[in-house]
C-alpha cells in the first residue's frame, strides 16, 4: 500500500477539516457561546471567499477585480466584509427568538448567493473568479499542501486561543449568562442586545475567513461552493456533536465530521454500481441520522461545554 | 485527550482505508467524478452509466496494458468543489488512479483542476464542464474535455436560425454556467449576424412558475424562443408551461434540452415546433455503435452528455494503454490517441485499438460525441446538427455551421 | 400589456402558486404556533407526499383519487417522525427540535432520492391549455387547486373554531401550561397536529407536482416561501398564513416588473426581511415567540 | 376530617428544596389565605397541591386519599382546580371558550356549569362572545376563576388573583371568592395584599423561607403583633 498517498489524502483533509473548524468555531461564538441560530453560514463563508478573492486575483475582463493585493490585505477584507454584511443582520433580527434568526439567515444567505450568480461585473457571476493565488502554489503538489496546511493550522491555533480569551474574559462569562437566563438578559437590557450583536459579527468574521482560506486553496471560486448542504448544515452537526460551547468540541467534531463524510464515500465507492449511486443518496441520509443520534444519545456532544468553575474535562 | 482522539481516529480511518483498498499490480483504476448529488442530479446516473460503458468495453476485449482491468472509481463532486476536491483527492491519493472523467460542473472543473489534478499530475477530462474559464487553466496540458466550450454550440445555433431565416427570438436561459455561456455566445452571433433578440432574460432553478417571466418576454413579438436550460430540470417546466399559455410558436434548445424523458412528459404530439442541436461525430457509425450498446445496457440514449462522458472515459483509458501505464506521458499520448492522423477507432472498438497500439501504430479515436481534435488549451471544436422530435427521441434534420 | 394579459400572466399564476404556497404555510403556522418550533423539514415532506400520490398514479389511480390517500400516508409518516426524533426533545431548548427537524429533511429527501430517483416525473404526460372563462384563462387543475385549497382552509378553520379537539388545538397554541391545566392532553394534541400538518403537507406538495413537475429538491426549494408566507401571515393563524401564501405568491410573479428574472427567487426573502423589520407580529397579528 | 390535609411537605423545582417542612389544612367550604414575604414559598405551597413540583418528603392527602406527586391531570380530575398568577386566560379564545376549556374533562351537559358560572359573574354573560384578552384586568381574572369552576371543583387554588389590580377589583374579586366559597367550593389562595386578605379569609398561614410560622383564624393573625411586625409592615 502506498502510504505516501494515504499521507497526502491525511494532508489534504486535515487542511479542509481546519477550514472546518473555523467555520465551526465562529458558530460556537454565535450559538455555543451565545444562543444565536445562524442558519446561513454559507452566505457569510460566501461574502468572504469573494472579497479576498476580488481584491487578490489577477486581472480579468468583465469582472472587478485584479487588484492583486497581498493575501494578507485579502484575508483582513474577507472578514471585514462578513462583518460588514452580519452588523445590519443582527441588528435587524437579534431581538427575536431563534427560529426568526435562524429563517432570517437562510434568507440572506440565499440573497447573498443570488446576487453573486447575478452580478458578473462583481463577482464574476456564476463563471466565478479564477487566477486567485495560493501561497507556495509553485511548490510541488506534497510540500504545497504541507505548507498551505501550515497556514490554516496556524490561524485556526490563533482564532482559537482569541475566542478561548475572550470566553474567559467577563465578556464570555456576561454572554453565557445571558445565554442560560432570560431574565438576567432582560435585566441587562439594551447592553445585552449590543453583545449579541458583538458575538454575532464576530463570529462571521471568522466565517469570513474560512471562505477566504478555502478559495486560495482552490485558486477558484464559484457560486456552487455556497452550497448550504455542504456550507452550513455540515457545520452545524459538527459543532452539535463536537460539543456546543466547548472550543476543542467544536475542532474536534469538525474532524470527526469530516471523516465521517469523506471517508463514508470510499466505503460507498466499493458497492457494487448498481446501488453504488444509491449509497451516495445514503450518504445525505447518514448525515441525518447521525444528528438525530447525537441529538438524542449525546446531546451535549462529546467535548461537553465546561462550567465555569468546573474542574477541565478530561 | 482530543490530540489523542484526532490521531486514534486517523490512524482507524486510515487503517479501515489500506484494508478496503487491494490493489492488483496489472490493474489501472481512473476516477469518475459524477455530481451525483446536488443540483443536477438528475443528470448524473446516465453520465456515470455512459463511462462505465466504456469500461465495460475495455475489460471485455481483452483489459488494459498487460491485461490488467480498468476499473472505475465513483466518486460524487456533488457539483460543488467542496466535495469534487474531496473526492478528487482520495481518486488520486488512496486509489491512485491515473486518470479522471469528471467533474461534471465547471465549478467544480475548476477547483478540482487547481488544487488536485494539475498539482499531482493527473489528467482530467470532464465530460461536461462547457465554462468557457476551463480553457484558461494554467493546467500543463492535464486538463481536456470532450465537448466543447459553450462559445462553439452558441455561436453555431445562431448562425442556424439565421439560416433558417429565423430573425427575431427571445432567450431564456437557466442563469448557471451552461446556460449562461451558451446564451452570451449565441446573443452575440445572433446580434452580429443582423438578428434581433426581442427578449433576453435568466433564470433560476426550481421555481414552480416561470410564466410571468415567459410573458414578458413574449411581449417582445418574437415567435421563437430560445431556451438554455436542462430539459431534465427547469427547461421542461419553461418549456411546458411556454406551450400551455400559447407564448411561442417555435422552440429551440441546446444539447442540455435533447432529452427523451421531456418528449415523453409533454407528449409528441406536443412538439412539432420544437427543435434541439446537440453535437455529434463526424463518423456517426461510432456514434451508431455506442447507442447499440448503451440501449442494450438498458439506458436512455437521449441522455445528456451520455456520448461526451462515454468518450471522456474511452479516452482516458486508451492514453493510459499507449502511455503504457506512465503518468508522466498521458497528456502527450491522450492527443496522440485523440487526434488524426491515424486509423480511425469508433467507440466500442477497444480490442482494434489496443492491438494497433501494441503494433506501434497511430491512431485517431472517432468519438460517439464528436471527433474530439484537441486544440493547444484541450478544447474540441464541436459538430453539431440540429434535431426535432420523432417518435419517442429525436431525428436530425440538418447539420449546422 | 393589456389588463387581461396582466390577469392572465400575472396575477392568476401568482394567485395559484400563493394558494400552494398558502397549503404549506397554515402547516407551518400550525406547527410553529402549537408545538413552538420552525419545522424545517415541512417541505421535503411536501415531497415525499407527492411521490406517495405519484406512486399511487403509476398504481392506476387518478391523481386526485391519490390525494386523500396520500395525505393519509403523510399524516402517519408525520405522526411517527414526531414520535421517533421530535418527541424526546420536548424538556429541552426548541431550537434542539429546529435541528432535528433540520436532519429528518435532509433523510426525508434521501428516501425519495433512492425510492423514486431524481428524474423529474409527472403524474400525467402532455400539456394542457387552459379554457376561456370571459377573457380569463385558467386551467382545470387550476381551478381544481384553487377550490381544493379553499376546501381545506374552510374544513380547518371550521374544525378548529367548533370541534372538541379543534379548541383543544387553539388551546395550546394559545397557552400551552394553561392548556395542561385544563386537562388537555398534549400528547393527543400533538399527535393531532401532525395528522393535520402531514397531510397539509402533502397537499402542498400534490399541487405543486400537478401544477409543474415533481422532483426530489420541490419542497426545499419552496420551504422559504412558505415560512415567508406563515410570518408573513402571523405565526399561529391559519387565515394569516392564506394570506401570507397569497402575497408571496403573487409577489414573485409581479418581480418581474422591478427585478431581473434572477432574483426572483430573493422576493420571498426581502419581503420576509421587511415584515421582520416593520411589524414582527405579521399582518394579522400573530404570536412573537 | 379537613379536605385537604398537608404535612410537613419538602421539595422544589430542581435538586434545591423551596419548601422546607409545610403543613396545612384547608376545611369544607373555607377560605385559607396563605402570606408571607416574598421568597417565602407560598406560591410554591401553592403548587405543591397540584403535583408542578418534586415532592421529596410528607404527604398530601384530599378528600381522604392521597394525592402527593400524583399528575396535574389526575388532580383536576380528582376535583381541585387551579388558577395561575399570570397568563390564565386562552387570550386568543373567547370568554365562552375559555369556560368550554376549562369543562374540557367533562362530557355531557354543560348548560347546569355555565349558568352556574355566569351566574358568578354576571358582567361576564354580556362579553361572552368577546376575546379573552381584549378583557380588562379583573375581568379576565374572572374569566381565569371561572374557567377553573367549570369542572365544579371542591378546592380552587388561587394564585395572587388580585396582583395588579386595582383597589375597587381587589375588592371584587374578594367578594366574587366568597360567593364561590358559599357555593360550596373550598378556597385556597396565596395573597400579596396580606392585610386585606387576612381581613376577609376565615383561615391563615404565615410562610417564611419555606416553612410555617405562624396560623390562626384570619382576625387572630391581624392582631398578632409579631405577624404584624414581621410581614405586615405594622
Amino acid at each position: 500500500m502506498d502510504l505516501l498517498g494515504l499521507a497526502n489524502y491525511a494532508v489534504f483533509m486535515a487542511i479542509l477539516i481546519g477550514i472546518y473548524a473555523l467555520l465551526a468555531l465562529g458558530l460556537n461564538i454565535q450559538w455555543g457561546f451565545t444562543g444565536l441560530f445562524n442558519a446561513g453560514i454559507a452566505g457569510f463563508f460566501a461574502v468572504g471567499a469573494y472579497a479576498s478573492a476580488i481584491l487578490t486575483s489577477l486581472p480579468a475582463s468583465g469582472r472587478l477585480g485584479g487588484y492583486e493585493l497581498p493575501l494578507v490585505v485579502g484575508w483582513l477584507a474577507a472578514m471585514a466584509a462578513a462583518a460588514l454584511i452580519a452588523w445590519p443582520i443582527g441588528k435587524i433580527c437579534l431581538r427575536f427568538r431563534s427560529d426568526y434568526l435562524a429563517i432570517a439567515t437562510i434568507g440572506v444567505a440565499e440573497i447573498i448567493r443570488l446576487v453573486i450568480r447575478t452580478e458578473g461585473w462583481l463577482t464574476g457571476g456564476v463563471r466565478g473568479v479564477t487566477g486567485i493565488p495560493r501561497p507556495f502554489g509553485d511548490l510541488d503538489y506534497m510540500p504545497s499542501q504541507i505548507a498551505y496546511l501550515a497556514i490554516v493550522a496556524t490561524l485556526v491555533l490563533v482564532a482559537y486561543l482569541l475566542v478561548e480569551r475572550q470566553v474567559k474574559s467577563p465578556w464570555g462569562r456576561m454572554m453565557r449568562a445571558i445565554r442560560d437566563n432570560e431574565l438576567a438578559a432582560a435585566a441587562m437590557g439594551k447592553q445585552v442586545e449590543a453583545r449579541r450583536l458583538q458575538a454575532f459579527v464576530f463570529g462571521s468574521a471568522l466565517m469570513g475567513l474560512a471562505g477566504a482560506l478555502f478559495v486560495h486553496f482552490n485558486r477558484s471560486v464559484t457560486p456552487e461552493a455556497i452550497d448550504p448542504m455542504i456550507a452550513t448544515f455540515l457545520i452545524w452537526i459538527m459543532l452539535i456533536l463536537g460539543g456546543s460551547g466547548n472550543n476543542r468540541g467544536a475542532i474536534l467534531g469538525a474532524a470527526v465530521i469530516w471523516i465521517i463524510w469523506s471517508v463514508s464515500e470510499l466505503l460507498t465507492d466499493r458497492l457494487p454500481t448498481e446501488v453504488a449511486v444509491q449509497a451516495k443518496y445514503a450518504r445525505v441520509f447518514i448525515i441525518g441520522l447521525t444528528l438525530q443520534l447525537v441529538l438524542r444519545f449525546r446531546p451535549e456532544g462529546i467535548l461537553p461545554e465546561r462550567q465555569p468553575g468546573a474542574p477541565p474535562h478530561r | 485527550m482530543k490530540r489523542k482522539t484526532i490521531a486514534g481516529l486517523v490512524g482507524a480511518v486510515l487503517g479501515a482505508a489500506v484494508v478496503a483498498a487491494p490493489a492488483h499490480a496489472q490493474d489501472v483504476k481512473i476516477g469518475l467524478m459524477a455530481a451525483i448529488s446536488g443540483p443536477i442530479a438528475a443528470l448524473a446516473p446516465p453520465m456515470a452509466a455512459a463511462s462505465k460503458l466504456a469500461v465495460a468495453h475495455v475489460n471485455e476485449q481483452g483489459g488494459i496494458l498487460n491485461g490488467g482491468k480498468l476499473e472505475a472509481v465513483l466518486g460524487d463532486s456533488a457539483c460543488n468543489p467542496q466535495n469534487a476536491t474531496d473526492t478528487a483527492t482520495k481518486a488520486v491519493n488512496i486509489d491512485r488512479v491515473l486518470a479522471i472523467v469528471g467533474p461534471a460542473c465547471s465549478g467544480a472543473v475548476l477547483a478540482t483542476a487547481n488544487s488536485v489534478a494539475v498539482p499531482a499530475g493527473v489528467l482530467l477530462i470532464t465530460p461536461s464542464g462547457t465554462s468557457p474559464e476551463i480553457t484558461k487553466l494554467a493546467d500543463k496540458d492535464l486538463v481536456f474535455r470532450t465537448l466543447p466550450s459553450d462559445d462553439y454550440q452558441g455561436r453555431a445555433l445562431a448562425r442556424t436560425l439565421k439560416a433558417r431565416g429565423i430573425e427575431k427570438v427571445a432567450v431564456a436561459y437557466l442563469n448557471n454556467d451552461y446556460g449562461k455561456g451558451l446564451a452570451e455566445s449565441f446573443k452575440a452571433e445572433f446580434e452580429a449576424n443582423g438578428g434581433t433578440l426581442a427578449g433576453y432574460s435568466g433564470h433560476e432553478e426550481g421555481k414552480a412558475s416561470y410564466r410571468s417571466e415567459l410573458a414578458t418576454l413574449a411581449r417582445g413579438g418574437a415567435d421563437t424562443l430560445v431556451i438554455f436550460d436542462y430539459g431534465d430540470g427547469t427547461g421542461l417546466t419553461i418549456l411546458r408551461q411556454s406551450l400551455e399559455n400559447g407564448f411561442f410558436k417555435t422552440f429551440v434548445g441546446a444539447d442540455g434540452m435533447k432529452s427523451e424523458g421531456l418528449v415523453k412528459s409533454i407528449g409528441a404530439q406536443n412538439l412539432d415546433g420544437f427543435f434541439v442541436s446537440a453535437p455529434v461525430g463526424e463518423a456517426s457509425a461510432s456514434l451508431d455503435n455506442f447507442n447499440k450498446a448503451y440501449k442494450a445496457a438498458g439506458e436512455n440514449i437521449d441522455a445528456v452528455f451520455a456520448t461526451t462522458s462515454y468518450d471522456a472515459a474511452f479516452l482516458a483509458a486508451l492514453a493510459i494503454e499507449k502511455a503504457g501505464g506512465d503518468k508522466a506521458k498521458l497528456a502527450e499520448s491522450l492527443r496522440a490517441v485523440a487526434m488524426a492522423p491515424g486509423e480511425p477507432i469508433m467507440a466500442g472498438e477497444w480490442a482494434k485499438a489496443k492491438q494497433l497500439i501494441a503494433e506501434g501504430k497511430d491512431i485517431d479515436y472517432k468519438g460517439a460525441g464528436g471527433d474530439h481534435e484537441f486544440d493547444a488549451a484541450g478544447d474540441v471544436p464541436g459538430k453539431y446538427a440540429f434535431f426535432k422530435v420523432s417518435g419517442t427521441g429525436y431525428e436530425s434534420v440538418a447539420d449546422m455551421q | 400589456m393589456s389588463f387581461l394579459e396582466f390577469l392572465n400572466f400575472h396575477l392568476v399564476p401568482g394567485i395559484v402558486l400563493g394558494s400552494v404556497y398558502a397549503v404549506g404555510a397554515i402547516g407551518i403556522t400550525l406547527v410553529f404556533g402549537i408545538l413552538r418550533f420552525a419545522h424545517f423539514a415541512h417541505g421535503d415532506m411536501a415531497t415525499l407526499g407527492a411521490f406517495i400520490a405519484l406512486a399511487l398514479v403509476t398504481a392506476g389511480l387518478t391523481p386526485w383519487a391519490a390525494l386523500p390517500v396520500a395525505m393519509a400516508a403523510v399524516a402517519v409518516v408525520a405522526i411517527v417522525v414526531d414520535k421517533l426524533f421530535y418527541d424526546y426533545l420536548k424538556a429541552r431548548p426548541k431550537i434542539m427540535t429546529v435541528m432535528a427537524s433540520l436532519g429528518v429533511a435532509l433523510m426525508l429527501r434521501a428516501v425519495v432520492q433512492v425510492v423514486f430517483g431524481v428524474d423529474p416525473r409527472t403524474y400525467a404526460t402532455g400539456i394542457v391549455r387552459p379554457d376561456d372563462y370571459f377573457g380569463i384563462l385558467l386551467r382545470d387543475r387550476e381551478l381544481y387547486t384553487l377550490a381544493a385549497v379553499v376546501l381545506i382552509v374552510v374544513g380547518l378553520t371550521l374544525f378548529l373554531r367548533h370541534s372538541r379537539w379543534g379548541k383543544a388545538m387553539r388551546a395550546m397554541s394559545d397557552n400551552p401550561d394553561l392548556a395542561r391545566l385544563s386537562g388537555v392532553d398534549n400528547r393527543k394534541v400533538t399527535m393531532l397536529t401532525w395528522a393535520i400538518v402531514g397531510a397539509l403537507c402533502a397537499a402542498s406538495g400534490f399541487m405543486l407536482g400537478i401544477n409543474n413537475e415533481l422532483q426530489s429538491m420541490m419542497g426545499w426549494q419552496v420551504l422559504l416561501p412558505m415560512f415567508a408566507a406563515a410570518i408573513l401571515g402571523g405565526v399561529g393563524r391559519v387565515e394569516g398564513a392564506v394570506l401570507g401564501g397569497l402575497i408571496v405568491g403573487v409577489a414573485e410573479e409581479m418581480s418581474i416588473f422591478i427585478l431581473p428574472a434572477q432574483y426572483k427567487a430573493a422576493t420571498a426573502f426581502v419581503l420576509l426581511l421587511l415584515i421582520l423589520l416593520v411589524r414582527p407580529r405579521g399582518l394579522l397579528n400573530g404570536k412573537v415567540l | 376530617m379537613a379536605l385537604l390535609d398537608m404535612k410537613d411537605v419538602r421539595g422544589g423545582y430542581g435538586d434545591a428544596d423551596i419548601l422546607h417542612g409545610v403543613s396545612m389544612t384547608v376545611g369544607e367550604r373555607e377560605i385559607v389565605v396563605i402570606v408571607g414575604p416574598n421568597g417565602a414559598g407560598k406560591s410554591t405551597a401553592m403548587k405543591s397541591v397540584f403535583g408542578l413540583l418534586a415532592i421529596r418528603g410528607g404527604h398530601i392527602v384530599f378528600d381522604g386519599e392521597d394525592i402527593t406527586a400524583w399528575a396535574p391531570d389526575r388532580i383536576v380530575q380528582r376535583g381541585i382546580c387551579y388558577v395561575p398568577q399570570v397568563d390564565n386566560v386562552f387570550r386568543e379564545m373567547t370568554v365562552h371558550e375559555n369556560f368550554e376549556m376549562g369543562a374540557f374533562l367533562r362530557r355531557g351537559d354543560l348548560s347546569a356549569a355555565y349558568d352556574r358560572v355566569y351566574g358568578l359573574f354576571p358582567d361576564l354573560k354580556a362579553k361572552r362572545k368577546n376575546l379573552a384578552g381584549d378583557l380588562s384586568g379583573g375581568q379576565r381574572q374572572m374569566v381565569a376563576m371561572g374557567r377553573a369552576l367549570m369542572l365544579d371543583p371542591k378546592l380552587l387554588l388561587l394564585d395572587e388573583p388580585t396582583a395588579g389590580l386595582s383597589p375597587k377589583y381587589m375588592e371584587q374579586i374578594f367578594q366574587i371568592t366568597r360567593d364561590v366559597r358559599d357555593a360550596g367550593v373550598s378556597i385556597l389562595l396565596v395573597e400579596q395584599h396580606a392585610k386585606q386578605a387576612l381581613a376577609f379569609c376565615d383561615r391563615g398561614y404565615v410562610l417564611a423561607t419555606g416553612a410555617n410560622r405562624h396560623e390562626g383564624t384570619g382576625q387572630a393573625l391581624l392582631a398578632d403583633r409579631e405577624v404584624a411586625e414581621m410581614f405586615l409592615g405594622g
